[in-house]
């Protein structure tokens, strides 16, 4: 079974999964097969782009361990995922298809998230509670505490979890959101990806400070920064503010160190700004070799079977190329619909 | 039936939604035991408590962006924004994301949220205590914009808002608030969104207007009959969508059009207004598609003289109507 | 002379003012060692250094309020918004607080700041990409906003706005940044605020755009010109204030106007500008103040064909021409 | 030789003055006697708004020693006062005559901070540097920020006082405005009046935190939480605030906790949310009362002297009100002025 199988709106948490905080070898190949898969298709995006296929895209090449791990740590029958045009690989651990990822970077028809009318990874998932409303940077860290909200006052035990970046973090909403979280102790995960750049913006331009989760002391909640390369401390921090959470404690900020191994997107050049040796450091950290070594390291995989999940995934990538490709663009006609109820159109 | 101002309206309609549906909250500046700056929600955290009448912190777009992530997680969030004035840091949860929810998630998401604004001038609240806000949001597809200007219309329209599946702004004239009163039915109703009213029936001439102006309005075609000069009031009520049918004939019928606002004319809801007019009555008009508005000048000084210069007034309504009825 | 594009222009002006005078300084999003998402300020950071040219934090409203805090304090600077879809963060700070600086202190302090903004469709940007945002910066006293369509305009406007001692929104049309090619003289000029241009006299209709849609425009002008219908193609280059003279004189001599825009029609410049020919033109015209723009939906789609569908182009400005010169 | 006097847009930090962190006994009690005035002026206000004559006001009683105390720790001849409405008493510090206070209250024409288009204190100052564009909560964080980086790039050792309260702290501007103040080490002081009320909204309801000042940790400079009704205190941490700022060293946040002695405004009824103990006890951290003890306790002023000052600054007070009593309203004209530059009005 596929972890992305694994993964849809009604399973529950898998039985093989131990207690908190840690993570079964089992599970641990799953994900590595998740950020394989999800890498290919990463990869095909671009190269779609680069054929004039693709609009626009954003990679998660770098970040693909944060993102798989976080997401075991909660449960996607009743959590929910704000999340950020980053979250490629988040969304293929919550069971998006490939032929749904194609679809929403070739905008065709029956594209999953918006109808194509946004960009790729843009709208709301039609089977978990996943959504990203707009491209707006720090927008949806206030919607998670609203959404954190509803559920506390509804009793509910869910946990909202959103993401953002580093450059996020210097928005005034980011901060609006994390004190509303602090006053009412909601049960939100604000989940930062600090990849150190926003565009071609370092780290040192966007703040005064080394670390993002240092300021959690100010709302009243923990923030503890993670290797984001290392999918067991990922798993176990997220587990650990998943319990705090439920248990009505309140919220946590997580900060997790990934590299962006490729440009801000297809439309961007980062040797404009990177040097030469950061690039070449930064590549280094690569999550997917190095869950590959450990998985190695600890005999959960050989090198033949690592082949073989090269192989399936790179198959499923070129049979949902070829599917997609083929398909239409939507229809003119729906871009009248959903404007607001049962109107067509509203002037 | 019992007669009520304004603000009282606003209040029995919240209490009256609050107690209709669990999922209705109300949060905002001061809004729990301060009761709201103008009262509006007094006496609700007595009944609803602390978790349906949330107190939040001074943050327009985290009170904007929370109501947005409860109401697209099953609540009916009601957002006060102590002012119109306080508006714009909530903006970009509004303009940017509230209004393209159902949109931009093709229908799998919606935010049945309401956003009430007190706004408006004549009240000496000088530069930041006396804007109107419309034209963004009347702008803004996706957006419904209403603005009721009597007792009646308040809790029929804030009714109908809280109940509609998608995000509503009440913009709510702050003079109105105490100096009008109307007779209001005990018993529950709505107003459709999008439906003008002709306030005042006449024959010689259209006055289109809205807010506190419909009240000025009324007064000088009052004066004006006494003139002989016969005027028909219609009250828009919702700026978004405009009632374009409503607004188009009433205009062809009399075949004169005045349009009457307190907000600055460049770019506004009389703009609007005159282009519906200018496109779809031209054939009938026999006269200029007139607007009346403040000057062109920041809305609007403190000081009390210039303030009511800045002001359209009963007055200067009558003039206008004078002088397009002389045409 | 030389040819350039927009793009070319805009940041041969920079280069321009910024040598001309220390105290201009451009602070932005990824302005300085990427030289902006549209290369915009290529190359100025290492002539001006990092003092001049500040890579900001990700953070509008402060990009704003920075800008507003150095321009009171003696500097003239530059902030760009990466895209105008991501202006709402800034709104507090250029609506509530800039446009406001002088009047607010009886002309003790100003606010000598340019906002450059990226904006409009037809870029495969979805619905946050696209977006026109000059509805609420046209409707507010104390601004100046103008809108460039060529390049000598954008050198000519640009210069002007930042030696203009308010504040002054730029916007640029992204697709007309590389679109568009045109002469520009190499000695230094400007262009009044305040005045639109003939771009292409005629006699049987006055039609009235701006941005992109000039481009569009001109293009269904010589089509309709092939038919025998000889359209006068009006430039508003500035948005506030709108040039009404020229729109009324143009719009009264040749008895028909037509306006077209990119942004979608409810409550926008479009609206102003048949107001203004509503109120001055009436005796003048023989049509209907004719209107042509998008769909009253969010803009815009980033599927294809739909986003085509949504935005005007010359074949349906086309259409519109040939409809209202049969009336 | 009075306090205001002494403050006036070019003197130079008065002689008698020690060094950094000190404070004469004469300068306290010309502080004391700037609080006395600002005490009898903001009564009056309150006053005339009853009599119907002042449309609104904001009190400073209990935050008075706070105001005067920052003040004199900074320098009127080139530093910048970004101040909000709450500032009555810094206003008189920095030298506003009685007069020109209450012209502002009573709408009347030659008001100074606006000609009477806003509210009062707000506007800018055509003597001082001190500036409050607008009555929005916290739009001026962001632009001290600016004031500071004009500063910072003509090479000047100016510093940029901002003031704000608890609520203030609130906004996501106050957010970014010390994120980019941290960012480029801005010659800034953050100084907060926290008096644990926005309107009726208490400090639990505001923050998940006990102190605004930890939140400048998370920005990368220094934050102190200060006894707001210690004029000794107050002086010298922003003393050593002003300090590091002129040496290129970056900002300063300064928490003074203080007591709103008087509902928010004249429209407010602050026993609808404030218990009769918590009223009670607030009305003994009295700043006046307490600076006129320590005077007394070390000799620097009798009991008659005391009388004196009151008596003093009472008819300066009642001068002032007879005055601005009897002068006109702006004339109508005027509002067309100042729009933009060079025109009367702009359509
Ligand atoms: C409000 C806003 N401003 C600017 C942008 C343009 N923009 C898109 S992504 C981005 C950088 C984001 O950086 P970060 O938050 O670190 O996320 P990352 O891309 O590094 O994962 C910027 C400036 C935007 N989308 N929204
Ligand atoms: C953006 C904004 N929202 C709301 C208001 C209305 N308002 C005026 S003062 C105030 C409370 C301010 O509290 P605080 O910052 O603690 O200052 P204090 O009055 O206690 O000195 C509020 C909510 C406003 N002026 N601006
Ligand atoms: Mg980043
Ligand atoms: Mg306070």
């Amino acid at each position: 079974m596929s972890a992305t199988e694994n993964k849809s709106l009604n399973s529950t948490l898998p039985e093989s999964k131990p207690g908190s905080g840690q993570i079964s070898g089992e599970r641990l190949v799953e994900l590595y097969r998740t950020m394989v898969l999800s890498r290919y298709l990463d990869q095909r995006v671009w190269l779609l782009n680069r054929q004039g296929k693709a609009a626009i895209a954003a990679s998660a090449q770098g970040h693909e361990a944060a993102q798989v791990a976080c997401i075991e740590a909660t449960d996607p029958s009743r959590d929910h995922y704000l999340i950020y045009y980053r979250q490629f690989t988040a969304m293929v651990a919550l069971g998006t298809e490939p032929e749904e990822m194609l679809r929403g970077f070739l905008a065709k028809e029956g594209e999953p998230m918006s109808a194509a009318r946004q960009f790729p990874l843009h709208g709301a998932h039609p089977r978990v509670d996943l959504f990203n409303f707009s491209n707006v940077i720090a927008t949806q860290l206030p919607q998670a505490a609203g959404v954190a909200l509803a559920d506390k006052l509804k009793g509910l035990d869910a946990v909202t979890v959103v993401y953002f970046g580093d450059g996020a973090s210097s928005q005034g909403d980011t901060h609006e959101a994390m004190n509303f979280a602090g006053v009412h102790k909601l049960p939100v995960i604000f989940f930062c990806e600090n990849n150190r750049y926003a565009i071609s913006v370092s780290i040192e331009k966007q703040m005064g400070i080394e670390s993002v989760a240092s300021r959690a002391a100010g709302y009243g909640f923990p923030g503890v920064r993670v290797d984001g390369a290392d999918v067991v401390a990922v798993h176990e921090v997220t587990k650990t503010a998943v319990e705090r959470a439920r248990a009505g404690d309140g919220p946590t900020l997580i900060e997790a160190s990934v590299e962006r191994l490729l440009p801000h997107t297809t439309d961007d050049d980062h040797t404009r700004y990177r040097s030469t040796e950061d690039i070449e450091q930064m590549s280094k950290r690569d999550p997917l070799l190095i869950l590959a070594e450990l998985l190695k390291r600890r005999d959960l995989i050989t090198e033949s079977q690592d082949e073989e999940i090269h192989d399936k995934a790179k198959k499923r990538v070129n049979v949902a190329t070829d599917t997609v490709d083929a398909e239409a663009f939507p229809n003119v006609d729906t871009m009248f619909e959903h404007v607001v109820e049962n109107t067509r159109g509203h002037a | 039936m019992a007669e009520m101002t304004v603000i009282e309206a606003v209040r029995d309609t919240m209490f009256a939604e609050m107690r209709r549906d669990d999922s209705v909250i109300l949060l905002g500046e001061d809004v729990g035991s301060r009761g709201g700056v103008f009262l509006a929600s007094d006496g609700l955290i007595d009944e609803f408590g602390e978790s349906r009448v949330i107190d939040t912190p001074l943050a327009e777009s985290s009170i904007a962006g929370v109501a947005l992530g409860a109401a697209v997680n099953g609540l009916r969030p009601i957002a006060e924004i102590q002012f119109a004035d306080f508006m714009w840091p909530a903006i970009n949860q509004l303009i940017g994301e509230a209004s393209k929810v159902r949109y931009g998630t093709n229908g799998v998401k919606t935010a049945p949220m309401t956003v009430r604004v007190p706004y408006g001038g004549g009240v000496r609240g000088g530069l930041y205590h006396s804007q109107s806000i419309e034209v963004l949001f009347a702008h803004t597809p996706g957006l419904s914009v209403v603005a009721p200007a009597t007792p009646y219309d308040a809790k029929g329209l804030l009714a109908t808002a809280i109940r509609t599946n998608d995000p509503v702004i009440v913009l709510e004239h702050k003079r109105t608030y105490r100096l009008v009163k109307g007779e209001v039915p005990v018993e529950d109703y709505t107003i459709p969104i999008g439906k003008a009213e002709i306030k005042r029936p006449g024959t010689d001439m259209t006055l289109i207007t809205y807010g506190l102006m419909l009240h000025y309005s009324l007064q000088a075609a009052e004066m004006a009959a006494a003139n002989g000069i016969d005027v028909e009031v219609v009250d828009l009520r919702t700026l978004r969508p405009l009632d374009a049918d409503a607004i188009a004939e009433s205009s062809s019928r009399t075949g004169k059009a005045l349009i009457v606002q307190e907000d600055t004319p460049a770019v506004s809801i009389s703009s609007e207004v005159a282009a519906i007019i200018g496109e779809r009555c031209f054939f009938d008009l026999d006269g200029p598609i007139t607007r009346l508005g403040p000057p062109e000048i920041p809305p609007m000084p403190f000081s009390p003289i210039q303030e009511a210069a800045f002001m359209p007034s009963p007055e200067k309504i009558l003039d206008a109507i004078t002088k397009l009825a002389e045409v």
